[in-house]
């Protein structure tokens, strides 16, 4: 049992005082465990009532390579990408190179037991001698390494001021309430803890606070909230392949349909298969939404590119399905841990020939459920594959959340036809609505009416092969109907716009927390702008006016080419003058002082105020 | 029992006519054809509900043959080669559909080697058929992965690789049915395609069928050399000549007989013998080995196994399909929400 | 021996005569073997010196489905499709719908055997008793029904006035000299010709009348010239998977590999595999590419599809390849027998992230040969996978041509550093030039300096794995740098801006033919139109300049979504509002008279001229 | 003849170390890292030039492994299940590389099964090495195709299926050279080793070579079950604990050796006796299957047949690579143009 918790320190330079505002990073290596010391420290400063969030960047790797654990308290509720102020350095490897990039100012935790770390007199520098504190631990010996990272966890607890108490419920959150977990763990934490406070003297002006801000929000990955949306939206079955960053939006699935889903007799209502690859997961999917169940995948890059085949066989065969795509670097394997908004246009347009598919762009943990289970109604109301693009940052890392809301409509079936309401003269592809969208009937119904032979071949309204181009012409130009009709039914833009804005923002996914930040510095200095932030493609009417509205638009995403930007002047050719793009892509998340850079050039002080 | 007459409604009340379906656009005396046909006298005869059964393929000439049988089931001509896992999410969608799905040996032996592999291991409910006449007819007759070494053909050339024997690949694959036919022996057909709608897993079902129109022209066969330089036979590429279907007549169990192809060239079948045990999966296997040593292809039910669970009992999939599931069950309460949200 | 050849009748109604301009048809059923009837009726009027060309209209099946083979004489040179005016009737299937689609005052030949044809009274028809022609004929039954196409060919003959002797030398050369052929042939021809000479009486205007307008000229398919150029281009290795309409350019490369490039003693300074799939060939492709040899595959829309994640990773490894797409119509596995454009924008983007691939755009069979060797020296100079976008109606159709022209460079290796030029600080990806191509060094080399792992992961410049942001950005910036430099390597548009026009139009492969023709006519109404014609992406200067020069500039092509609009309004976006789209696709080749319906709405008279 | 000690040079003068690569990213103890070195000894011991070899790789932890060895060789890193057909291009492109081909069982048992089926039956020359772990490493444990049946894994649940045998499959697909090691064995390893480079085919060879990061800790193997709910390890998945190489030492030929593992679960390895006899295919085959059936594992030599052709001389390449083609005898003359255009 831990004594009861020692006060923090309480000597603090008040002067410059940074309260519950900061950035800190963890760096160690790969394969030592130190994720759970990080998410506890997250966790503790959440219980603080402090906003924060933690980003991992981590190599794609198993075990030794350098990793680091960004975490970032915000009073004002910001958690863009933030360059660090606080170095927890454990990695020796990195050593050098972690120190030096601090700003002058800056705090070193460091590992005393590393050798030869660059002397500089403007950062304040704590020592923690692990070694030493792990010899008493009493644990299996192949469990110390992964223990010592909880020295670095009461060290920077005490550091910060935050107190034991928290630390430990945080811990035992982190546990999932198993408190057997915490009880080997806590007595590390402590360790650290007072050996900072017997040995250290703070001399930073860092600390946390308690506040208010985090009363009723959750902190949650972007993967898990998707899987728990997707739960929600009634998923029965998944198929995919393992690969990152899109494996632990699997991985969760299963476990809410495990828990959420199975019966009072231990069926499950749910099949969730690993396929052999991706050309098979996309083909399970394929086939399980075209015999009436809500199927999806997950998968990243490379996956998507085995998918393309198979995703235009669904958009010509018009089979429902939701393909997650939780982007990673590319080109090619690329940066398989490192986030990006690469793959827009390819998924947009996957495929030969013309096929176009929706994509949803969720920004926020929030959105990654609600377009969890909206995709499925998209899909089946659409009949079509559908993507949602999120990325490794969102995906991945965890975020501060409002509690989920429960879906607000019923499920969207689309037109299905069942039974009697067959008619006898039933054809599977008869646009009997003007919608672009037929009805269709699943395979097992008992009205064998309503049988067709499903083909990626070209067909007639009753899907028998045909050639003539008159059908070719009049399927193809329904299939453009039906994305017209797809712009009304997925989730419409956020619009922002803002009085004497004479400059507007387009952006999507998770840049949009640097935007935010960027956005309020910049209109602080005067130089405002309107922001529009893309929910998905289709555009619909909402992106023209906003164009219109203003006298130039930056289009900010984290690709190489300006993806969207392009897809826009496509689709807005007389507006394409009024777009400019703002393009980068280094595999890091931006960060707000980036956004400011690339925007600046482009902004101009608000109407009536001077030049 | 002997089976109805085709007029005469079976016990589902349809005529065999109603296990038609479109008219055949493959050439006359495909053996792709001859295999449709028992796949409707089957269906008959077993008193099928074509509603209860859905019709699967890749892409190919023996892929389009699903559209020409059982026209009131529903059915999917998916990609080439990857016809499996249109099956695999199909089937786990709703597991009570029974399958018949026909694929090419270039569809399963080439381009779908790795799904075939891989849905046979995972013993997927369902008759896996190949129509294997070991050329890809609808590309025009190049070579496909169950072409003898060797075998020469005058728009292909001559195959330098070993036959990949789908038979022996389903076997050591964990197949648990595993038969062999061939399209001109109808009697033997149907009862494999009998035994391989009843098995709960996947039924392997290899079925010679050769094609027509990619095969050498007796008068051809040897004097063909590659290439505009040489001679060049009377007929283009794009004539197909007259053919009758190749029917072979009843021969016993454990006979070997010898049919004579359209193209003139031989194929020895050897039928297995009554008595033969088809649950000892290493005899099974020594016996395709030394069949394929010795040039003959063994016809019948090869091995089976009915002990492997098939993939709808490995996911415990409950009475209801998942595609059957009403949106009570398949959206949880607000409760269910709020307890799970209470954990982040 | 044929008897000396009759003369053919002269007595056609000299009033309206349409003396070698006319469009017919051949239809049959598929498998009959109607081709070589139909290409040596091609020939024929060829050997007259009048222009001709021949479409094939053919099912995607093996025997008895409808075939139409078109050919067009022209004694203005004209190519594109036209709708018939004459018809041979040969497939009972289609008898109706083929006369009800004749034109007021056209002709019909009819098979004498076939039932119930519609009778109307604004036709020639001529019946051709084909069974009675044949009772006589002295073959193997098995053949008969494939010389029954020969009655036609002589009795067409007779029609339009091509003399026996032409018949004959046209099949003489049909069957590449093989004298038994034709003499197992010409007998048949001969009974139709002399069935029409004793039964017919001319009673249409239509014939062929000799010209010099094919001297010197050659007729062959767009996948043989692609074959024959690819040959003195240099490849050495080719794999592929068999796919309509791309099979036979790797068919009639093997022949001339096989005829060209064979040792002495027999042995091939080429291998051509059949790979398992298309995965496996673009795979064996850039496995033979890395190692130093030209390397190519063909394929078409489902083919490409599953070419995706490879090409990105040639792209990113920086892999020469050469890729043909030979279209057809897509989404999916579409119509396997039809023309279209519909792959631009997905094969110069194949691949997630950001991936942008060079096009080569040929839109003859002379620009096939001449992009089957340039296509190698782009690749290889610029170290990436080229594409090269012809369609079924290029590549297997039979054309007029101009003789070849010998390759007019000598083949350019790019950057190669062989044994002692290689330096012992060398890294596979320094720039050393400023182009963004740096030079490569090839597996075997004596020189172990040379030694690089080739991957599709993140890099330095030494190929060395990295996941540092920086170097992520300076290579992919590189990568960039590099495609603008492409932009130089492959071949410009050629531009034809015609006085007072303030019309532009943008084209790109077979559909120039079309165009051209309806050019002429809307320059002789008084609307004329410069033309540039888009032979390769990436674009450079002139586009701009082009559209530049004109009011409105239209793209035409032959896909649903405008996709070469789409690209260029993405490219050029300050000039979008003056690009518009004319897209269509229903798998047949544009006629003029499409073309002009199409462009008329957008035409405007030439300045200087009364609106 | 005794090999030399590591920092003499060796008959093309490199020592040891000049058959280094890049330091090891792999996990401390795992099975890869072992036959890395062994590929680096075996380079050495027999005089290979670096130049002379090519590294090729799919992708996963094992496919990383060829950065670790052969520094001084050019070597391709390619798609994940697709080394085979870089492979094929590669070495056709030209036949004179001796290539070390480096793949896993996820790389080859599952996405790449289709590519490893093909690539055998092309016999294309080549060392073919999977790195057998039954699972998927990079990717953080879940199974592969070559898991067996029930084995039960912390994070990846319970494997139901039955595993892919790539000795099997390699026999069956018409392999020349098919063996079995164990990352523990080195003495075996290079035996094998050297006999696959002097083979002129595909030389299969499957190595157990176990994950350290993702198999079961022995405390937590039986307790363990899925999901947030149950009981969780003391570790989470992003820790690997210090381990050990696992060496085996010697065991004689027909002796079954049983290995302890780092989970703690147990693994039997059979070695071939001595004069088994590797060229009889039925008898080879059937040695597998028996000792699957008693959950063995057979190691060394399992099948050799040098009589097939390879790849390179079913293609009659000459003597000159195709890479090294000089333009003279690539671009043929106008002359030549002319001839075939008169033609047209
Ligand atoms: C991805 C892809 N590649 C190639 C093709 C072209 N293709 C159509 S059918 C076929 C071969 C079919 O052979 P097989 O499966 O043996 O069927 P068969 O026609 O002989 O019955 C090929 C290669 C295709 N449709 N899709
Ligand atoms: C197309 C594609 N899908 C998925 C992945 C993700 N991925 C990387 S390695 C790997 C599995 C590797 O397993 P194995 O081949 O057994 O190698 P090991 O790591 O066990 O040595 C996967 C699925 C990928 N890189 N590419
Ligand atoms: S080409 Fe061959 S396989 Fe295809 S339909 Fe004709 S005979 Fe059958
Ligand atoms: S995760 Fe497993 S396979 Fe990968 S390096 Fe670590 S021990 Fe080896
Ligand atoms: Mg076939
Ligand atoms: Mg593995």
């Amino acid at each position: 049992m831990p004594e009861s918790p020692p006060a923090p320190h309480g000597d603090a330079p008040a002067s410059a005082a940074r309260v519950s505002d900061f950035s800190l990073v963890v760096s160690t290596a790969n394969g030592t465990g130190s994720q759970t010391a990080n998410l506890t420290l997250l966790r503790s400063i959440f219980l603080m009532g402090v906003p924060v969030h933690g980003k991992n960047v981590f190599p794609s790797n198993i075990q030794g390579l350098p990793t680091w654990f960004h975490i970032r308290a915000s009073r004002d509720g910001w958690v863009a990408r933030q360059d660090p102020e606080l170095l927890v350095a454990f990695n020796p490897a990195t050593l050098h190179e972690d120190v030096d990039s601090l700003p002058p100012g800056g705090v070193v935790i460091r590992n005393a037991d590393l050798r030869g770390a660059p002397e500089r007199d403007d950062l304040v520098t704590y020592d923690l001698p692990v070694k030493e504190l792990m010899d008493g631990v009493d644990a299996a010996p192949k469990l110390k390494g992964y223990l010592a990272n909880m020295t670095y966890l009461g060290a920077i607890g005490w550091l910060l001021g935050l107190p034991l108490d928290v630390l430990e419920t945080a811990l035992e959150q982190q546990f999932g309430g198993r408190r057997k977990l915490v009880d080997a763990n806590l007595p590390v934490v402590e360790r650290g803890w007072r050996h900072a406070d017997a040995h250290w003297t703070k001399a930073d002006p860092f600390r946390v606070e308690r506040m208010d801000a985090t009363r009723d929000l959750m902190l949650i990955t972007g993967n898990d909230a998707a899987a728990l949306g997707a739960t929600f939206g009634g998923a029965t079955f998944a198929a995919w392949y393992p690969i990152t960053p899109s494996t632990s939006l699997v991985d969760a699935l299963r476990e809410h349909l495990t828990e959420l889903r199975t019966d009072a007799d231990g069926t499950p209502t749910w099949s969730v298969v690993q396929a052999e690859d991706e050309l098979a997961a996309i083909g399970m999917v394929l086939g399980a939404g075209w015999a009436g169940a809500r199927a999806m995948t997950a998968t990243s890059g490379p996956g998507l590119s085995l998918m393309a085949e198979f995703t235009g066989l669904g958009y010509f065969a018009e089979v429902p399905a939701v393909i997650w795509d939780v982007q990673r670097v590319g080109p090619s394997t690329g940066l398989p841990t490192r986030t990006s908004q690469g793959d827009l246009a390819f998924a947009h347009g996957l495929g030969h020939g013309d096929a176009k598919h929706p994509v949803l762009l969720p920004a926020t943990v929030e959105e990654c459920f609600e377009f969890g289970w909206k995709a499925f109604d998209v899909a089946e109301a659409a009949q079509t594959p559908v993507f949602v693009l999120t990325d490794l940052d969102l995906g991945m890392n965890t975020w501060m959340a409002e509690r989920f809301a429960y879906p607000d409509t019923p499920m969207n079936r689309g037109k299905v036809l069942r039974g009697d309401a067959i008619p006898p003269d039933y054809g599977r592809y008869h646009d009997v609505d003007g919608d672009g969208i037929a009805p269709r009937t699943l395979p097992g119904d008992p009205n064998a009416d309503g049988a067709y032979f499903a083909r990626g071949t070209g067909h007639d309204a009753d899907a028998v092969y045909s050639e003539r181009p008159e059908h070719w012409r009049a399927n193809t130009e329904r299939l453009a109907r039906k994305y017209d009709t797809i712009r009304t039914l997925v989730p419409r833009p956020d619009v922002d716009r803002v009085d004497g804005a004479t400059i507007g923002v387009i952006a999507y996914g998770s840049t949009l927390h640097a935007i935010h930040e960027a956005r309020a510095a910049l209109a602080a200095d005067g130089t405002p702008f309107s922001l529009l932030r893309l929910k998905a493609l289709p555009i619909d009417d909402a992106v023209r006016a906003f164009v219109e509205a203003h006298d130039a638009t930056v289009v900010v995403e984290m690709n190489r080419d300006g993806q969207l930007a392009d897809l826009l002047r496509a689709d807005l050719p007389d507006l394409a003058p009024k777009l400019r793009s703002v393009a980068h892509l280094d595999g890091l998340p931006f960060s707000a002082a980036q956004i400011r850079t690339w925007l600046t050039p482009h902004l101009v002080p608000a109407k009536g105020e001077a030049a | 029992m002997t089976p109805p007459t085709p007029l005469v409604p079976n016990a589902v009340g349809l005529t065999k006519r109603d296990y038609g379906g479109r008219p055949s656009t493959l050439c006359k005396g495909c053996g792709h054809n001859a295999i449709a046909n028992q796949i409707v006298q089957v269906a008959y005869e077993l008193d099928v509900a074509p509603e209860s059964i859905i019709k699967l393929s890749g892409i190919g000439c023996s892929s389009k043959s699903p559209a020409y049988f059982l026209g009131r089931s529903h059915g999917f001509n998916a990609l080439h080669g990857r016809m499996p896992s249109i099956a695999t999410g199909a089937l786990t969608a709703n597991h009570h559909l029974r399958t018949i799905a026909v694929s090419g040996d270039g569809d399963s032996g080439s381009i779908g080697l790795g799904q075939f592999k891989h849905v046979v291991r995972r013993n997927l409910r369902m008759v896996y058929l190949i129509e294997n006449n070991g050329v890809y007819g609808l590309t025009k007759g190049q070579f496909s992965a169950t072409a003898e070494d060797g075998l020469e053909l005058k728009y292909a050339g001559t195959n330098p690789y070993p036959p990949v024997d789908l038979c022996s690949e389903a076997l050591i694959g964990g197949a648990g049915f595993v038969a062999r036919g061939f399209a001109g022996d109808a009697a033997q057909l149907r009862e494999l395609l009998k035994a391989a709608l009843a098995f709960d897993g996947t039924a392997v079902l290899d079925v010679v069928s050769p094609c027509v129109a990619f095969n050498n022209d007796d008068a051809s066969q040897k004097s063909y050399a590659y290439g505009r330089a040489n001679e060049v036979p009377l007929e283009d590429v794009g004539y197909v000549p007259p053919r009758e279907d190749i029917v072979l007549d009843d021969h016993e169990p454990g006979e070997t007989r010898v049919v004579e192809l359209h193209d003139g060239s031989r194929l020895a079948l050897s039928k297995i013998e009554e008595g033969y045990d088809p649950t000892d999966r290493i005899a099974a296997l020594t016996r395709l080995q030394e069949a394929e040593a010795r040039g003959e292809l063994v016809t019948g039910l090869i091995y089976y196994d009915a002990s492997r669970p098939s993939l709808a009992q490995e996911l415990r999939l409950g009475d209801t399909a998942l595609a059957d599931l009403p949106e009570e069950r398949l959206r949880p309460s607000p409760d269910a929400l709020n307890r799970v949200l209470d954990r982040y």
